[in-house]
């Protein structure tokens, strides 16, 4: 390796930016988790199931406005089991991150896994169902876990 | 109404150290020595100012520094009303010029700041010198500005 | 009737390594440049056009092809810049491919790139989403500990690639030590590889099993380096490749496609509809490629893979879903000693992205081993030894939804 | 491979310094209502190319949740970081190879309130001599431009300013352009904000929020689309060198270039009698002259007669940017692509106001990097 060259340090400035981000999926899922409801949008033309619920289809490239309550309970799609920090330091309490599909839903939910008591025994396709927070508020907050049923 | 927006800021900044590479540290280094460095291509012998390590017209790696004049001639500038700093286009108290000369034995322009008692004063095909930092540190600072020959 | 294309020469600026501090991004290129004509008898001046891209939020560089021109040799010549994430490489050749299939030109270089010693890499791949996650704090999410917006994200430092490595895994029956084994057969294969990053000869399955899980089931000896490096290509037309006598060593493009679903994990102001394990797009994609090079049965005409692999446990994935092993049988072709580069269907003999990773590179690279696969020109032990008619490269981006897949074969499809 | 390849469609939002909308709506509603408008689906395209650009959507991999957006969620989708009309290029290409029948093509930024233009031109700069040196930016460049051109050919500040007004009274007379300042005099331009003289405020484009998509087609699969298919009989692409020092800014030889490739394509020998109108995509209003004599559509220096006998008004020998251009809207990425679409639309009689009469053949212009480093041209015929 030859001789080390100076260094100039620079920056991209995210603080400089204003984004704006279309909300309506969230603005009506967030909505239904006041009432423990979970809502989604449906396309009219292939029936598929979005939550949350953009106001359009992507498969058909439709507008779709039908507002749909989806079941509490699905199945465990994907997981992780955090075992360790961002720096790979293990943690205290190991915890899960899963993905689940309510039933009736074509979409994934991330979300905390718990009701378990050995993450070893965790599997793909087990049931589960939503669990909330005492006092909803129409946040995100409001869904607490999925638990193992 | 679809279309709805929330927005969005990031309180965070990326930050790149950047190298500066072989052409540019010798060519600051120089800069130490009250020195202007170029490079020359043996092929064509064109001389730039600063170095790189291609010449653009023939492709050729290369790597031999000169030394080249610092009594130049004006070939071109503009009068500075603002500054940019990190993207914001703010106006100064005193206009500055900004040119871009031709020195002895380059055969390349190199930018730079004109310095004149007033920018009217200020005339292309004017032959103009380099002045120096009292102390160099190897920066690109160290060469100041230029001035009326 | 179409155009066919070769590639008739790769070259790197060297050995990939995590740190270049000697030198700037364009002295990184110039090198790589520089080696890939200097193969063949062309000058630089016989080049007609370039493609160049990389992923330059890594180094801070908007546009860093217009710095870098004079470098490449893209001064005063026609030059392009594609990116599409981590299969930017293969985005850029296949639209070097273009350049030539068009009629356009017929001499073209393709150039991909990444200095990540300049920057953070993890940093920089955050940046894919952090609009869209900060937006998430105007809907009240949980924001203790670890349960909050980095959950939501996609499940700890790894994001969605541990997700979709236990679905992975348990779709195909498999455990961590089938990931621990294709990990360490891929830092062995790099050790033959003159060029790789990481090379560790006779690394075991103990070895990689000795590093610490960060998010199961997927170890530090799962992930890929950061790696500092270029590479440049040259495609010509069929006509140019006759003129210059070169029909010989050369590598055919004989199927080329890529494809994009939506944002399969860390969608999180919408919902997902595609299972980042599934990977439909690229069975969709790898078939139309197969049929476009007249491959009826890639499990018989395919003999080499380079399919690219952020993560170790898609060594595994993507050769199921390129259709080059029946769906969960990767972990048996891999103790049975298929996928080892003496084996029925050697897959990544270079080592692959998880002992190198230069990330704009990183695609292309893939498609550079599987032409020097074809040439028979891959150095230092890891050339392939039975005869080879065809190598397939692949390569993905984005949140696990941009897929490229590309068919080099020994002799031109026929028009 | 396919012989011929025609912009078959093309749409662009209503330009704005402050879209109501965020840029997935934007790109959505766009490109349905194009697919309304030519009676297709998402189906009926082959490819799909973006015109986007990471640092100025602050997203690394910025396509990564527009997909969906323009209908190519499980398609053939790539991305080209540079204007439009690069991307349309592309599309071009693939086109012509035969692999590909068509192809949406669309570029967007949301210049006008997302972020700031100079800062992510300054992120284009190279990290290790211009931009801790702050000298050279995309504006002082320009201005040097201008200046030599100015001095070279006596070009006046008066000229420019009349310049700037020709293509404000041309945006004001365009339904899409953001900017709108219908008094604006030749003395409001000599009165405003100087920056790097001589190029003063009102002389910058309008950088805004907007987008435009394009349908390039086959000949074979025109017809499905339009019976007024406008052909892309020429295209040229060259880059100058980096190096400002290096650059001769007023030949712009790559300019030259590219133009002097798209019309040997098209056939055309003396482009100042066989061309009928330009799309220019300049950042700054002096920059109109120096390209335009660069692409061989007025005699070199001739600027000031140009702008003295209205050779490139609407009524003129030489219509240049009868749209506005991007004086008007100046949506980075889209701005290129917006100059094919504003083409396409003169030369199928479907202007408005804008309209240049009897207009057959046009050349359209894209530009990228600090002083238009990197030039697109195409020629189009109807």
């Amino acid at each position: 390796m030859t001789q080390e060259t100076r260094i100039i340090e620079n920056t991209w400035d995210l603080t400089a930016y204003q984004w704006k981000i279309e909300s309506d999926a969230l603005d009506l899922y967030v909505k239904g988790l006041k009432d423990k409801k979970i809502l989604g949008r449906k396309c009219h033309k292939c029936g598929t199931v979005y939550v949350p619920g953009p106001t359009y289809c992507r498969k058909c490239f439709i507008d779709i406005d039908k507002v749909v309550e989806v079941a509490q309970e699905g199945v465990l799609d994907a997981f992780t089991v955090n075992i360790a920090d961002v720096k790979g330091n293990l943690i205290e309490h190991p915890y899960i991150t899963c993905t689940v599909k309510l039933d009736g839903t074509h979409s994934f939910l991330m979300g905390i896994l718990e009701g378990w008591t050995d993450w070893r025994s965790v599997k793909e396709g087990m049931r589960i169902k939503v669990v909330w927070k005492d006092v909803t508020q129409g946040a995100l907050a409001d869904l607490s876990h999925f638990q193992l049923i | 109404m679809p279309g709805h927006i929330v927005r969005a800021t990031v309180p965070i900044t990326f930050a790149y150290k950047n190298r500066v590479g072989h052409a540019l540290e010798q060519y600051i280094n120089g800069l130490k020595e009250k020195k202007i460095l170029g490079v020359k291509c043996p092929a064509c012998k064109k001389v730039y100012v600063p170095p790189r390590t291609v010449c653009s017209k023939c492709h050729k790696p290369i790597d031999q520094m000169v030394e080249v004049g610092q009594e130049g001639v004006l070939k071109n500038f503009t009068t500075a009303h603002v500054n940019i700093v990190n993207g914001e286009i703010t106006g100064v108290q005193q206009p500055y010029i900004i040119g871009l000369i031709k020195l002895p034995g380059a055969s390349s322009l190199i930018s730079g700041i004109i310095k004149t008692p007033s920018v009217h004063d200020v005339k292309t095909g004017m032959k103009v010198k380099a002045v120096w930092k009292e102390t160099t540190q190897g920066d690109y600072n160290d060469l100041a500005y230029f001035e009326p020959a | 009737m179409k155009r066919n294309v070769a590639i008739i020469s790769v070259g790197y600026n060297g050995r990939f390594v995590s740190k270049r501090p000697d030198i700037n991004i364009p002295e990184l290129i110039q090198p790589a440049v520089d080696n890939a004509i200097g193969k063949t008898k062309l000058k630089h001046d016989q080049i007609d056009a370039y493609v160049v891209g990389n992923m330059h939020t890594f180094e801070g560089i908007n546009q860093p092809h217009l710095w870098a021109s004079d470098h490449f040799g893209g001064s005063k010549k026609p030059v392009m810049r594609i990116a599409t994430g981590g299969s930017t490489g293969a985005s850029v050749y296949q639209a070097a491919y273009y350049h030539v299939a068009s009629g356009l030109y017929d001499v073209v270089m393709a150039i991909g790139w990444e200095k990540h010693d300049e920057g953070d890499a993890q940093v920089g791949l955050m940046g894919i989403l952090l609009p869209e996650a900060f937006s998430m704090f105007n809907f009240g999410p949980d924001m203790s500990e670890d349960r909050g917006i980095a959950g939501l994200g996609g499940g700890g430092s790894t994001g969605g690639a541990a997700f979709q490595a236990m679905s992975y895994l348990t779709k195909a029956h498999a455990g961590i030590e089938h990931i621990d084994r294709v990990a360490a057969m891929m830092r062995s294969n790099a050790a033959k590889n003159p060029y790789a990053h990481l090379q560790q000869p006779g690394c075991t399955e103990a070895d990689i099993a000795k590093t610490p899980i960060i998010s199961y089931p997927l170890r530090y000896g799962h992930t890929c380096p950061t790696s500092c490096g270029a590479i440049a290509m040259i495609l010509v037309s069929e006509e140019k490749a006759k003129k210059f006598g070169i029909t010989d060593r050369v590598a055919w493009v004989k199927g080329l496609g890529s494809g994009a679903s939506d944002a399969t994990t860390g969608n999180i102001i919408e919902g997902q509809i595609t299972d980042p394990a599934e990977q439909y797009m690229c069975k969709v994609v790898s078939k139309k490629v197969y049929s476009m090079a007249g491959i009826k049965d890639p499990r018989k005409d395919i003999q080499v893979a380079e399919v690219y692999s952020g993560f170790s446990h898609q060594d595994l994935m993507w050769p199921e879903r390129l259709g080059l092993v029946d769906e969960g049988k990767s972990p048996q072709m891999l103790d049975n000693g298929s996928f080892a580069i003496d084996g029925e269907l050697p897959l990544n003999p270079s080592g692959g992205v998880t002992s190198t990773n230069a990330i704009g590179a990183s695609a292309m690279v893939r498609v550079g081993e599987a032409a020097l696969q074809v040439m028979g020109l891959a150095e230092g032990g890891h050339q392939v030894q039975r005869k080879i008619e065809n190598v397939v490269a692949h390569g993905w981006g984005g949140l696990f939804q941009f897929v490229t897949v590309t068919v080099l074969g020994r002799t031109p499809v026929k028009k | 491979m396919n012989e011929r390849v025609a912009v078959v469609g093309y749409k662009q939002t209503k330009h704005t310094f402050d879209s109501p909308v965020a840029r997935e709506r934007m790109i959505y509603e766009l490109v349905k209502s194009l697919f309304k408008d030519l009676g297709i689906t998402r189906d009926d395209i082959d490819t799909f190319i973006f015109a986007s650009n990471d640092f100025t959507d602050g997203r690394t991999i910025s396509e990564v949740y527009t997909v969906p957006r323009i209908g190519s969620f499980m398609k053939d989708e790539t991305k080209v970081e540079a204007d439009g009309l690069s991307a349309a290029l592309y599309a071009y290409m693939r086109i012509l190879s035969g692999l590909y029948e068509t192809a949406l093509v669309i570029g967007f930024s949301m210049a006008g309130s997302e972020f700031r233009v100079p800062l992510t031109q300054a992120y284009s700069l190279d990290p290790v001599y211009e931009r801790p040196r702050g000298i050279i930016n995309y504006y002082s460049t320009s201005a040097l431009q201008a200046s030599a051109y100015m001095k070279k050919y006596k070009f006046t500040e008066e000229d420019l300013a009349r310049l700037t007004v020709k293509n404000l009274q041309n945006a004001n007379n365009n339904p899409y352009a953001a900017r709108k300042e219908p008094t604006a005099s030749v003395e409001d331009v000599l009165n405003s904000k100087p920056l790097y003289l001589p190029i003063r405020q009102a002389h910058v484009s309008a950088y805004a929020d907007g987008a435009c998509a394009v349908i390039l087609s086959s000949k074979k699969a025109a017809k499905k689309f339009t019976d007024k298919p406008v052909w892309i009989d020429g295209v040229g692409h060259f880059m100058d060198t980096y190096y400002i020092g290096d650059r001769d800014l007023l030949a712009m030889e790559h300019l030259s270039a590219a133009a002097k490739k798209a019309y040997k394509m098209a056939g055309i020998k003396n482009p100042k009698k066989e061309i009928d109108l330009a799309e220019l995509h300049t950042n700054f209003a002096s920059e109109e002259p120096v390209f335009a004599e660069a692409m061989g559509l007025f005699k070199p220096g001739s600027g000031k007669d140009v702008v003295k006998n209205g050779e490139s008004g609407i009524d003129g020998a030489m219509p240049v940017n009868p749209s506005g251009g991007p004086i008007g809207a100046n949506p980075i990425n889209a701005t290129g692509l917006i100059r094919l679409a504003e083409a396409s639309e003169q030369l199928r009689k479907e202007a408005g106001k804008n309209k240049v009469k009897g207009a057959k053949t046009a050349v359209v212009h894209a530009q990228d990097g600090p002083g238009a480093q990197l030039n697109t041209v195409f020629v189009v015929r109807r």
